[in-house]
């Protein structure tokens, strides 16, 4: 196992590398320059040739290119922000907390609800229970996210008052955001659940559970949901991995600063160096929660473990398990 | 058929449908049969007769909906089984009754132990401590050939027989008063076959169990069946005891199912498959369901319903004509 | 040789400050009342006459409060005294830092300078309170003044400061600027007004340049900075100037404690002043702001004020060879009548917004208020079509680039509809801010532009930012949009200068631009000023941004 | 010991095989309610957008000043904007853009999906390994942010957009098809049709192609209406289609300023987006449940 994981954390390396890459070359062609950004609009074009001289930003691209890369490769720095003259590390983990602790409230509401749905559609099938969690499931994944969010805000900050409309302090200024970010993902969880339950609990195994006098209820949680539980797991990583840097939408109608704000008004700015730190950060995240993922599968499912831990390994435990 | 006292098991009139896209397809039409205590019945069919909705039917596994018992009677040593509340039903299920399926590869939870499966029923059924599930289930995984070694393995860790293996060890758990077999040895290679029906027969002495196996493999009911019913689009054709059958088939699906055995005695006679294709059980053809594929059928076969008659000792048979086959037979003989 | 006399300037007015409604609590009936009449009449006057004396006094010392809370739209990023502009950062900035001057009403008052002479055409010397500390403590000298501009400049981010040779210490309390070139109109004042002051001291301790840890002169430190979402200012009680009456608007610390609170959606703060969450703001859309005048859901306890912006959204012609319409000016004519420009502040700025006269607004002192009573294209679908009939129009789709930022797109789409009436197609090219920039003077890539500039003094350098062709000709061969004309270079140059710049050289260019119509203004926004009434009078600095500190609170 | 009666099983599932996969699954359709509906609001949306140059009561771009946030009336049956356009003719014309976006981004990216997809699928080993790595390079960009990059990168306007959204469905679309290819691979017709000596693009375009076709048409179907959010969020931004073109999202955008007051600026473009994506997503849940036997019993 722990091989495993290794060499996924080496294959992250040219990941990484190809992250930067591309995404250097997206903002290299972009055009607009950040010199004219940081100069303001009444900036003479001269002054912005020389203040792009002065940037670098008039070297070649291959130059730039290699230059980057060895800055962030081989001395781990991923530079310092045109406009903030703070190090884009710094400026990430500053914000981090804040796009996690969505991500993390999301995913949890996401299980906690999407998943009881799911089963409770799937145990019901084609009944009214059923019909409900699908069209709440339904309603969910076709909802705009903002759209949603600012009927929220009209409703719980400025009618009834309960919540703060915006901005970030104690926990319930997150409620309203992650509600409104949530929604699509319970409803994409409940339908992942409902079908994948659905498979599973037409398998020959739940057959043999029954047969074996176990209740619906032992059926359900011991053996079906276990089994369910990959593409589930995949749905909640997928989900999981969006959320860190998809919350754009959520961070700007909340007023929420967020790694999604971070970036996105580094792309409208040209602010380089934020904008390949931050995708580069959250390409490395997406990657490694992906890896977590993965991990968990290896957890849950026995033969995926099996896979990863190699031919070898599992012929000498047979062995040992015959002799 | 019954004998003077009360069979172990009686099934009367069991009809069950599925509904598949709007189609109500009759899986088991009016089946009745029963078994004594310590005895096994073969129940011999193509597949899609009915043979496994039939043992589902008795532990009342079957998915509801799409499945529906109809009608009928299940009654175990005088218990009717349809009429039993659920969790009455499960206290029978594993403990009184238990099941072989028929693919060992998908029968098995794959993300759990084998061990602890075995176990799981133990501890629901004889309420011992997990402890003693434990070496019970290691017990049984020796019984059946396995080492108790291997109880924390998982199912992806064995080969098809040694899963086969495992899905009798759970079966016989608890001790079972009937076993139910549905084709527990078509999944697997022939040379494994063997060896899981000797465990099966060996294991069934030792807890004097009774049993139904059902297949498609005259071989296996003449080696371990008492008595035998064929199935013919979801109706007992011809029923009687093994010699009965096998030296007297009267039902013209019956004889052709001995027809397509290959007979190793000569070498000349080639196979005589029986021609044309099982009834669609959404639309069974009127009269005798075996009529558009029987040699011997003729106008009164396609319009008059057919009762199943009693012949002789236990054998019966549902034929219009079994008479006049009987002494085609003697002529022939 | 020029001479401004702090003490004559202090005779004449001390504040910007905007009053949008009465004093004191009784007259709360009447404030209401005020707001509700969009102020804009008010302000406009105010902007050209300088405030009485009464005025000055209740702003300066007139109601204070503990704490007020102020919704700006986005993140300051970088607090740091020279780093690149953006709109948060301007929201912050002269509440932050001090500057050697502050502008007022179009006129200059030493902040930090105590006077200043020009000593020959290309050198000036500035001479400094002998008592300036900073917020922390620090005293601040000449050598201070040389190390803020030279840092300044030494960024490239501001352009303006570009004109700088040399800047040094005379003595601990003078300074001289000398300049590689004769200073234009209003130039002075403005690079006075480009480079916020620190001290060495300060800035050399700060552990990121400032970013967010500004230490400015001014009465307020940052006591908490979160990132995207406040900034907390105290008052440090230790403010330098101890001489009340020289205190002027920017400087003014009427409140002890500042929260700058971002809010990126402009309808949040709506809810936020409705919730009583911030105090004032000037991020309410424009269709909100009748909510909280009279007779509004949320006039209780709020007031509304509607300053006009310094802004003007202006229409450029593609004045290069390949366009339609270098040689054809009925065509430039045409569109120009076609345009009812009232319509356009209807349909951008609810109303709230004026039309313009010229190609600038009338918030500048050098605007010439006769030319209100000009005719200037007014919308005239007969006088468009004739025209266009006389133009070589062919029927073509004419390209209009924009910004899709703000209200130019909603612009865009109303001038859009203007011309489809006389027959014009016009297709939208919308670029971000960025695109924009580099856009605009790509001869191939659009026919028509909007854009939006403004000038925070005169109305020249406004004119200056399009038409002076010495900015540009580099890139264009003539003004930003192409123009190549001796005669417009001169006027425009005349304008410009020190020497010939008053009111004839300005209605000569007013008149010619007019006359050419290379382009022309069509509509200048507002900028929605809402405040509960705990404030009771309203300060804005030289770019509009609402001076938390200058404001006058009820008792 | 031979069974006879296994004879008899091929034959069984032979005569189902007759009646035509695609017929069994229309058939299987035509019996979901909730598809159908999906289908059936689906189809009406597009014949709406392709009519609506004549049924729409006014120009999509007319202004009228004095209807400025009209409600809706019988004059505007979904009110007017703040320009006074009438918002149900913008919906109409708009169904033809955001329709169309959907579409051609969904059916790009799954085109190019499904080309490199049947080739890593097909080929495996090095080249799998190597486009894999790129597809995941790709795919840990998150798609939001790559598409906001994009945008930036080649501007607004339609194709721009198009271009944008769908470069992020890639991965999906190449991952999803990898792996039926990978599942099919094995599968003994394919040998069956190696032996006769069937070209390799043949084989994938006639053999590994159609069996791997249902779990794409479903997450094409599902992934329209994603698409159709993501431009929604897009506009929120203020990229995306260029003004006055009516694309759902952005004058569901362009609306919210004004949702306080003028609920129907968002009301109407909000559930004209949900009404799209939730019929595609009923209808693909339909054809999910249509394709697969295993779901089907």
């Amino acid at each position: 196992m722990w091989k495993y994981i290794v060499k996924r954390l080496l294959w992250m390396i040219p990941v990484l590398l190809g992250i930067a890459i591309v995404i250097f070359t997206i903002m290299y062609f972009c055009p607009g320059d950040p010199a004219a950004s940081i100069l303001g609009n009444s900036a003479t074009p001269a002054a912005i040739e020389e203040k792009r001289i002065e940037m670098g930003l008039n070297r070649p691209y291959m130059v730039r290119l290699l230059d980057y890369l060895n800055q962030v490769f081989l001395h781990f720095d991923l530079g310092t922000s045109y406009f903030q003259n703070q190090s884009v590390m710094s400026g990430i983990l500053y914000r981090l907390p804040y796009t996690f602790m969505i991500a993390i409230i999301c995913m949890l509401l996401q299980i906690l609800i999407g998943t009881p749905l799911g089963i409770t559609a799937a145990v019901h099938q084609n009944g009214i229970a059923d019909r409900i969690c699908m069209v709440i499931a339904l309603a969910g994944v076709s909802i705009p996210g903002f759209w949603l969010a600012m009927m929220l805000v009209l409703l719980f900050a400025v009618r009834l008052g309960w919540l703060p409309p915006y901005g970030v302090g104690g926990l319930q200024y997150f409620i309203l955001p992650c509600i409104a970010n949530a929604f699509a993902g319970i409803a994409s969880q409940a339908r992942q659940t409902r079908s994948s339950m659905l498979e599973v609990i037409r398998s020959d195994y739940i057959v043999t559970a029954r047969a074996k006098g176990l209740s619906e209820r032992e059926i359900l949680y011991k053996h079906a949901l276990p089994n369910a539980l990959i593409p589930i797991i995949t749905v909640v990583g997928n989900g999981m991995g969006m959320m860190l840097g998809g919350t754009v939408v959520i961070e700007s109608v909340f007023s929420i600063p967020g790694i999604g704000m971070y970036t996105t008004s580094a792309i409208n700015n040209r602010d380089y160096p934020v904008v390949m730190g931050g995708v580069l950060f959250l390409g490395a995240l997406f990657s490694l929660i992906m890896l977590l993922v993965d991990v968990i599968y290896a957890y849950v499912d026995p033969r995926i473990k099996a896979q990863y831990e190699g031919q070898q390994k599992s012929w000498k435990r047979r062995k040992r398990a015959n002799g | 058929m019954g004998k003077s006292e009360v069979p172990f098991i009686e099934v009367k009139n069991l009809k069950v449908h599925y509904t598949s896209e709007g189609r109500k397809i009759h899986a088991v039409n009016q089946v009745s049969f029963s078994l004594q205590k310590g005895e096994t019945l073969g129940l011999v069919g193509e597949t899609g007769a009915g043979k496994t909705t039939i043992a589902k039917s008795i532990l009342r596994i079957l998915p509801e909906p799409p499945a529906r018992i109809e009608d009928g009677e299940i009654f175990l040593e005088g218990t009717d089984l349809l009429k039993l509340a659920e969790d009455e039903m499960r206290k029978i299920r594993g403990r009184k009754i238990a099941m072989i399926f028929q693919d060992p590869m998908t029968a098995l939870n794959p993300v759990m132990r084998v061990g602890k499966q075995i176990a799981e029923g133990i501890a629901l059924h004889e309420k011992v401590s997990a402890r003693e599930a434990e070496e019970k289930a290691k017990k049984m995984l020796e019984m059946v050939g396995i080492p108790g070694s291997r109880y924390r393995d998982y199912p992806h860790q064995f080969s098809g027989g040694m899963k086969q293996r495992v899905v009798i060890a759970m079966a016989l758990s608890c001790s079972p008063d009937l076993l139910l077999a549905d084709e527990p040895t078509t999944a697997l290679d022939v040379t494994i076959q063997a060896q899981v029906l000797d465990i099966i027969k060996n294991l069934q002495k030792e807890f004097k169990t009774s049993m139904i196996m059902i297949t498609h493999d005259l071989g296996i009911v003449a080696e371990v069946c008492d008595n035998v019913a064929v199935i013919y689009a979801g109706q007992v054709v011809e029923y009687g005891s093994r010699e009965e059958i096998f030296d007297n088939p009267l039902h013209p699906y019956t004889i052709g199912l001995f027809g397509s055995l290959p007979d190793i005695n000569s070498d000349v006679e080639r196979l005589s498959p029986i021609m044309g294709m099982p009834p669609d059980p959404a639309n069974l053809p009127g009269g005798c369901a075996f009529s558009p594929r029987c040699p011997y059928a003729d106008e009164t076969c396609k319009n008059t319903d057919v009762k199943l008659d009693a012949i002789d000792g236990t054998h019966s048979c549902r034929c219009l004509h079994w008479r006049r086959t009987a002494q085609m037979k003697a002529e022939t003989s | 040789m020029k001479r401004r006399k702090l003490a004559l300037a202090l005779a004449a007015c001390m504040m910007a400050t905007v009053v949008f409604t009465g004093c004191g609590s009784g007259a709360k009936q009447e404030s209401t009342q005020a707001a509700a009449e969009p102020a804009k009449e008010e302000l406009q006057s105010q902007s050209n006459e300088t405030m009485g004396e009464a005025d000055t006094q209740t702003a300066i010392s007139g109601g204070k409060a503990d704490s007020v809370t102020v919704g700006i739209m986005s993140d300051p990023e970088n607090m740091g005294p020279w780093s690149g502009m953006s709109q948060g950062r301007i929201a912050v900035l002269f509440t932050t830092y001090e500057y050697m001057i502050t502008r007022e009403n179009g006129m200059a008052y030493g902040v930090l300078a105590k006077n200043w002479v020009q000593a020959d055409p290309k050198t000036y010397q500035v001479e400094l309170y002998d008592y300036i500390h900073d917020a922390k403590g620090n005293p601040l000298t000449a050598s201070d003044i040389v190390f803020s501009f030279e840092s300044a400049i030494a960024t490239k981010n501001y352009g303006k400061l570009s004109v700088i040779d040399s800047v040094t210490a005379i003595d601990d309390y003078n300074v001289e600027f000398s300049f590689n070139k004769e200073l234009e109109i209003g130039e002075f004042e403005n690079i006075m007004l480009e480079c916020a002051i620190v001290t060495q001291a300060a800035y050399e301790a700060s552990p990121d340049q400032m970013a967010t840890t500004p230490v400015g002169t001014s009465a307020y430190l940052v006591e908490k900075y979160v990132p995207g979402s406040e900034i907390i200012m105290k008052d440090t009680g230790n403010y330098w100037q101890t001489d009340e009456s020289l205190v002027h608007g920017t400087s003014v610390h009427n409140v002890s404690e500042i929260k700058f609170s971002v809010i990126t959606e402009a309808s949040q703060h709506t809810v936020a002043l409705q919730t009583g969450a911030v105090d004032i703001s000037n991020g309410v859309p424009d269709t909100d702001i009748s909510k909280f005048g009279e007779g509004g859901e949320f006039s209780e306890g709020n007031a509304v004020g509607v300053v006009l912006d310094n802004l003007t959204y202006d229409v450029e012609y593609n004045m290069s060879d390949s366009s339609v319409f270098k040689e054809d000016e009925n065509l430039r004519f045409a569109l120009a009548y076609a345009i009812d420009k009232e319509g356009v502040n209807i349909g951008a700025f609810n109303g709230n917004g004026v039309t313009v006269k010229d190609f600038a607004n009338a918030t500048y002192p050098d605007y010439n208020p006769e030319w209100d009573n000009e005719e200037y294209y007014d919308y005239d679908v007969d006088k468009a079509k004739e025209y266009l009939a006389q133009s070589a129009y062919d029927g073509r789709t004419l390209r209009l680039e924009y910004i899709s930022s703000g209200m130019s797109e909603m612009i865009a789409q109303l001038l859009q509809a203007y011309w489809g009436q006389i027959g014009v197609n016009v297709e939208l090219i919308g670029y971000d801010q960025m695109m924009g920039q580099q856009e605009q003077y790509n001869a191939d890539g659009f026919d028509i532009l909007l854009k939006s500039t403004g000038s925070t003094d005169y109305i020249v350098n406004q004119w200056k930012l399009c038409w002076d062709a010495r900015d540009y000709r580099e890139i264009t061969g003539g003004t930003a949009n192409f123009v190549v004309d001796e005669e417009l270079d001169r006027l425009m140059q005349a304008a410009l200068s020190t020497d010939t710049y008053g009111p004839e050289s300005i209605e000569a260019f007013h008149d010619y631009l007019v006359e050419k119509c290379y382009g022309y203004g069509v509509v200048e926004g507002p900028i929605n000023i809402v405040h509960s009434d705990k404030i009771t009078n309203v300060a804005l600095d030289i770019r509009k941004q609402i001076l938390p500190g200058a404001c006058s609170y009820a008792q | 010991m031979a069974n006879s009666v296994a004879v008899s099983k091929g034959a069984a599932i032979g005569r189902k095989k007759k009646e035509g996969q695609f017929s069994l699954v229309m058939k299987r359709l035509m019996k979901n309610k909730l598809a159908m509906a999906g289908l059936c609001i689906t189809l009406l949306l597009f014949l709406l957008a392709l009519l609506s140059p004549w049924i729409m009561p006014y120009a999509y771009d007319e202004l009228n000043m004095i209807d400025r946030f009209a409600t809706p009336s019988l004059k505007h049956l979904c009110g007017a904007d703040e320009m006074g356009r009438d918002i149900f003719s913008r919906l109409l014309y708009g169904a033809r853009w955001s329709l169309a976006l959907g579409f051609l981004a969904t059916i790009i990216s799954t085109v190019i999906g499904m080309i490199i997809g049947s080739i890593v699928g097909y080929f495996g080993g090095t080249v799998d390994t190597v486009i894999m790595r790129l597809i995941d390079i790709l795919q840990a960009i998150p798609g939001i942010l790559l598409a906001i990059a994009i945008s930036a990168c080649l501007g607004s306007g339609f194709m721009n957009t198009i271009i944008a959204l769908s470069i992020g469905g890639i991965p999906m679309t190449v991952r999803l098809l990898r792996g039926s290819i990978m599942g099919v691979r094995k599968m003994e017709y394919l040998e069956a049709a190696q032996t006769i000596n069937c070209s390799i693009p043949r084989l994938i375009v006639k053999h590994i192609l159609p069996n791997s076709i249902s779990p794409i048409i479903v997450s094409v179907t599902m992934g329209i209406g994603n698409t159709i959010l993501m431009a929604a969020s897009l506009s929120y931004i203020g990229l995306g289609v260029q003004p006055p073109t009516p694309e759902w999202g952005a004058m569901l955008s362009a609306g919210r300023t004004y949702m306080r007051d003028y609920p129907h600026m968002v009301l109407f473009p909000g559930i004209a987006i949900a009404l799209v994506v939730l019929s595609l997503n009923m209808l693909g849940d339909g054809l999910r449940d249509a394709m697969d036997p295993k779901l089907k019993k």
